[in-house]
């Protein structure tokens, strides 16, 4: 058996149950999936409980294998973030050109906006589009929620505040509790979301089982593996772009 | 204070735990006054007797019946329990509390409780916790609470058990006094020279059933029954 | 270990610097655990002693079942509050999620039960040993529900501290109804949860610390008020 | 509203059709829960009973503490359980991390102090009753703890339920520290809070009826047992 | 059983609770043998000497003193509170409990506990739960469970207060032939016949302090003091 860490988002998606049994089928690999926020994932991982971690946040995931806790980055596959809102939509922003755009309507028409404000590569991407949009919300009063919690529960605080929120696509359509809200503008390549593989390092945690976990990078990083995850759909849409250079 | 004699009357009365008979079947009346004094041997069921009259133990099967309205009947009597039970407050207030819950004004209280304090020998532990008295400071407490409300029917369980020589004496006034003006007292003892000081008339009990009823007098003169005659003997263990 | 010890020193700044996002969190911790024990103990004292005096036919099944109710998973009670309180359901247009009284709503019904199951227990014995007295004196329901928390009050300061040490301590079903939101919701508890997810143990545990010297300095003023209040056993 | 509904719903449909991965993670559920209480009892019985019995100098400053411990948020405890667990931590050779047994751990610290407080509270009243007796007839320390325990045990119940209650509503802590694995650490609260992640509030509902119904079906059983134990008050 | 007689003694023994002295300062000393009746009218401390003698009350100030080493001592000792303490269990439990305390083996212990009941009258009622006797049956029980362990020293307060007249002969009895065969009796009791026919010599407290201390003899027929004699007349009240 393996423990590998993943993030909320992932997990969410619905692919893990779909990769495992393949996993376990094509390798003999037992994988145990410990479901955290990024941070935690990468705190398991330096502490050395769990063999390997697959989470979507870049600067992180640098630090971390330049830390010397894991052996190398391998990217997997990629997915996107949408803006997700009430169906009225009263900041208009279906309508916006880019991610940016939108971000902007909805500061300008104040209209509440729900953060998931814990650090995750979620959260992470959505500072940098603030930024980028040069506007910092956190100052800027009572529309904007940083609600310090999982895709799941920020989404829940979106759906019962009526608030825009940024979430993963798979997250969201996974998501059984819409009441009112609706996708409302995706597409945007400043959106794409790219996961990481990860192997910790076991010249410093000896106990990491490097073996197994080659054997899972391989079968992550091969052919079967792109089947598999270009053709995971939810409502007959794909949510995750195979990308690994074998 | 008092408006009418009160009278009971105890039909088939049976009282039953786990299967077994503790007490009954009783047919009894009281009549509306005098000093009725309850006798039998330990566990004659005295106290079972009493508890029923009350109505603080209920009737397996039988009826209690009162010749006032159950309501009025309960609130005319006061019971001093064998066992003293002492609310977890100080002195003055277990003295206070069954007026307190009569809603009386509180310059009533406050006399009451230091006329009936003084009576009992206590007006120098009326700030001490209850629960902290000997033995006989403890009833003669709960004798006095039971008094304060000046009811019509008093029932007391071996009310002197605990009480020095002179303590006793003192009570026994207060009770003929009461008994006197009226009020209908319903008394367990096993001090026999007590029960012959203030007995008018007599229950003797054995075995949870009712042996011999009669006037002082009587009983203490003529036993009809020998069980009664062995008692007061001394010769009855059980 | 290290990390405990960082989180020690995290605590120990936190504290000494007084920093105001802490204050006021904790504050806000303060305010929604205390008014939920104060109105869980206004339903669960009297429920608890009248069920310690009723002698009905369901007693033992009303009892066994507010022991139960102590399991009640507060995810679950957090959901059920967020359902009834949220926009579409029946209590939507009071606009409460989200908000502190949405926070209070889940603990009382979080800690009714095991304040009202410590308290049948505690008055369990305080009614058999004034039972005969009570009754005798003619007492109504309500004046014996009363007498007996009077007079038990010492004991049912445990059922108090218990239920207050449930609340304090409680996080899964504020984060659903209060949501976790900065400068709104947001409680010690909440932010411990956050600052787990980051990651960031030292901030969490220092966080922690601090909670846990809030429920001592708590505990700590109430029994010295206790105490003050009459010295001795009655 | 309609939710609560389906909810009910669902709970029926898991019930009946024996949904293996619900008896699953309902079995372990009441194995951490059962042997938490089981550990957690064997080391607060005689605790609280101890405190009752016992008068030292800073025995109203250890109840005090005790009682704060009772407000010890999970999710801290889940945390320093973690950081002795974890595999850079002092224990983490024994390899207990994300293991049922590590899951134990936590709920036996956070349930300790929950029933020794009330232990303690409970046995108060009956040490004062039994106090000269015990003292009379030269019983040693451990001799009064468990006559205590043995006389008591009815009034212990309430502290073992509330210990149990707490358990296996608890979320907090086996999340962080059990890790929520599939087959493996997954338990019914850690599930619920999964659903609840997902927004199938549907589902998340269905699982916590089933944790309440097997609340009740454990408290259920246990009066029924103590029922049968003996007729009557002692 | 008995080894050898043991003595007590108090040295400016006093109990002090919330600022006022309720004992004290008390030098007194029980010799080796002989049956002591502690006399006083109700709160003069009767109680408290007793649980001070026994050590289940410590002492504010002052000091006790056993002619044997201090665990000795307390072995040897049985006590009969005022207020009887049952255990919450049957009858026979209460009376095994001592010896189990004890480590006795089972047969012995099934046997004197068939030997006591018998004795007390409560062989029918082994099964019943013991806080469910009448208030003469428990405390019947309770001076059992006391002389089950054979103590050689036997503290009673007021054994006989919720008696019948034939079980307080009885008891008596037991009593007497206990202490004839050694075993050394300090009792209290308000029941002065009683004290004419058991005492050995007489202690007799009043307000917490030893006014007399006198051989039975000379107590009853020629008291030191004027409050003894008020007291035998039933003149006292505090
Ligand atoms: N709740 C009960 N369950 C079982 N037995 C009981 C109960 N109450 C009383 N008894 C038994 O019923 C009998 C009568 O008890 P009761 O207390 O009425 O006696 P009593 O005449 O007052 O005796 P005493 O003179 O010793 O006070 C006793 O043998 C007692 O053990
Ligand atoms: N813990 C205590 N705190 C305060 N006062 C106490 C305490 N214990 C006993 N007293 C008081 O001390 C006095 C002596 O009590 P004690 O019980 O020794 O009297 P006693 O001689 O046994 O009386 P009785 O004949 O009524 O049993 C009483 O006035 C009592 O109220
Ligand atoms: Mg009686
Ligand atoms: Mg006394």
């Amino acid at each position: 058996t393996l423990r590998l860490a993943v993030t909320t988002s992932f997990h969410n998606s619905g692919l893990s149950d779909v990769l495992l049994p393949a996993i376990q089928r094509d390798t003999g690999i037992e994988v145990q999936l410990l479901v955290v926020g990024t941070g935690q994932a990468i705190r398991l991982g330096e502490a050395g409980d769990v063999d390997a971690v697959l989470v979507h946040s870049r600067k992180a995931e640098e630090a971390f294998v330049e830390g010397g806790f894991g052996t190398h980055r391998r990217e997997i596959m990629y997915n996107d973030f949408v803006f997700v809102g009430p169906s009225l939509d009263p900041a208009d922003i279906a309508n916006a050109g880019d991610a940016v755009t939108a971000l902007k309507r909805i500061a300008q028409t104040k209209a509440p906006f729900v953060s998931r404000g814990d650090d995750s590569g979620t959260h992470k991407k959505e500072l940098s589009l603030w930024a980028a949009a040069e506007l910092a919300p956190e100052q800027s009063g009572r529309w904007y929620n940083a609600v310090g919690a999982g895709m799941g529960a920020s989404l829940n605080t979106a759906s019962g505040l009526e608030a825009y929120i940024m979430a993963d696509r798979a997250s969201w359509l996974n998501f059984g509790n819409k009441q009112d809200l609706e996708l409302l503008f995706s597409g945007d390549p400043a959106l794409f979301n790219q996961y990481a593989f990860i192997p910790v390092n076991s010249a410093r945690h000896a106990h990491v089982k490097s073996d197994a976990v080659m054997r899972l990078e391989t079968w992550l990083t091969s052919p079967v593996a792109r089947e598999l995850i270009n053709g995971y759909k939810i409502a007959g849409e794909p949510l995750f772009t195979f990308n690994a250079t074998p | 204070m008092v408006k009418h004699p009160m009278s009971v009357e105890l039909e088939q009365a049976i009282i039953t735990r786990r299967g077994t008979q503790l007490l009954g079947p009783i047919d009894l009346s009281l009549s509306g006054t005098g000093f009725t004094i309850v006798l039998g041997p330990n566990g004659a069921g005295k106290t079972s007797l009493l508890k029923v009259l009350h109505g603080v133990t209920r009737l397996s099967s039988g009826r209690v019946r009162w010749s006032v309205p159950d309501k009025e009947a309960r609130e005319a009597q006061a019971y001093v329990f064998q066992k003293p039970i002492m609310l977890r407050r100080s002195v003055r207030q277990n003295l206070a509390f069954p007026l307190q819950l009569l809603n009386f004004p509180k310059a009533e209280i406050a006399e009451r409780v230091t006329h009936w304090s003084g009576r009992i020998g206590l007006e120098d532990a009326l700030n001490r916790p209850a629960t902290r008295l000997s033995g006989g400071e403890q009833q003669k407490l709960a004798l006095a609470r039971a008094l304060i409300r000046e009811p019509q029917v008093l029932f007391l369980d071996e009310p002197c058990a605990n009480l020095d020589g002179r303590s006793t004496l003192e009570i026994e006034k207060l009770l003929l006094a009461a008994s006197t003006a009226g009020t209908r007292i319903i008394m367990t003892t096993h001090d026999l020279g007590q029960a012959r000081r203030l007995a008018s008339d007599v229950v003797f009990l054995l075995n949870g059933k009712v042996r011999e009823q009669a006037t002082a007098q009587d009983f203490f003169s003529a036993q009809q029954t020998e069980e009664a005659q062995a008692f007061l003997n001394g010769d009855i263990i059980e | 270990m290290n990390e405990i010890w960082a989180g020690i020193q995290a605590a120990f700044r936190l504290i000494v610097t007084l920093d105001p996002d802490l204050v006021q969190i904790t504050l806000r911790s303060l305010q929604v655990s205390l008014s939920a024990l104060v109105i869980a103990s206004a339903i669960a004292l009297p429920l608890g002693t009248w069920l310690a005096i009723r002698r009905f036919r369901f007693r033992r099944l009303t009892i066994a079942t507010l022991n139960a109710l102590m399991g009640l998973p507060p995810v679950v009670v957090g959901l059920i509050v967020y359902l009834l309180l949220s926009r579409s359901g029946p209590f939507g247009v009071l606009g409460l999620l989200f908000t502190p009284t949405a926070m209070i709503i889940a603990q009382v019904i979080i800690i009714t039960p095991l304040i009202a199951s410590i308290t049948h227990q505690a008055m369990r014995e305080l009614w058999a040993e004034y039972h005969d007295l009570l009754i005798s004196l003619n007492t109504t329901k309500r004046q014996r529900i009363w007498t007996l928390i009077r007079d038990g009050r010492r004991t049912l300061l445990t059922a108090a501290l218990a239920g207050f040490g449930r609340a304090i301590g409680e996080v899964g079903a504020i984060m659903i109804v209060g949501g976790n939101i900065d400068n709104a919701t947001r409680v010690l508890t909440t932010a411990i949860a956050l600052e787990t997810g980051k990651g960031d143990f030292t901030l969490a545990l220092g966080l922690g610390f601090v909670l846990i010297a809030l429920a001592l300095l708590v505990n700590f003023a109430i029994h010295a008020l206790s105490r003050t209040e009459r010295e001795g056993r009655w």
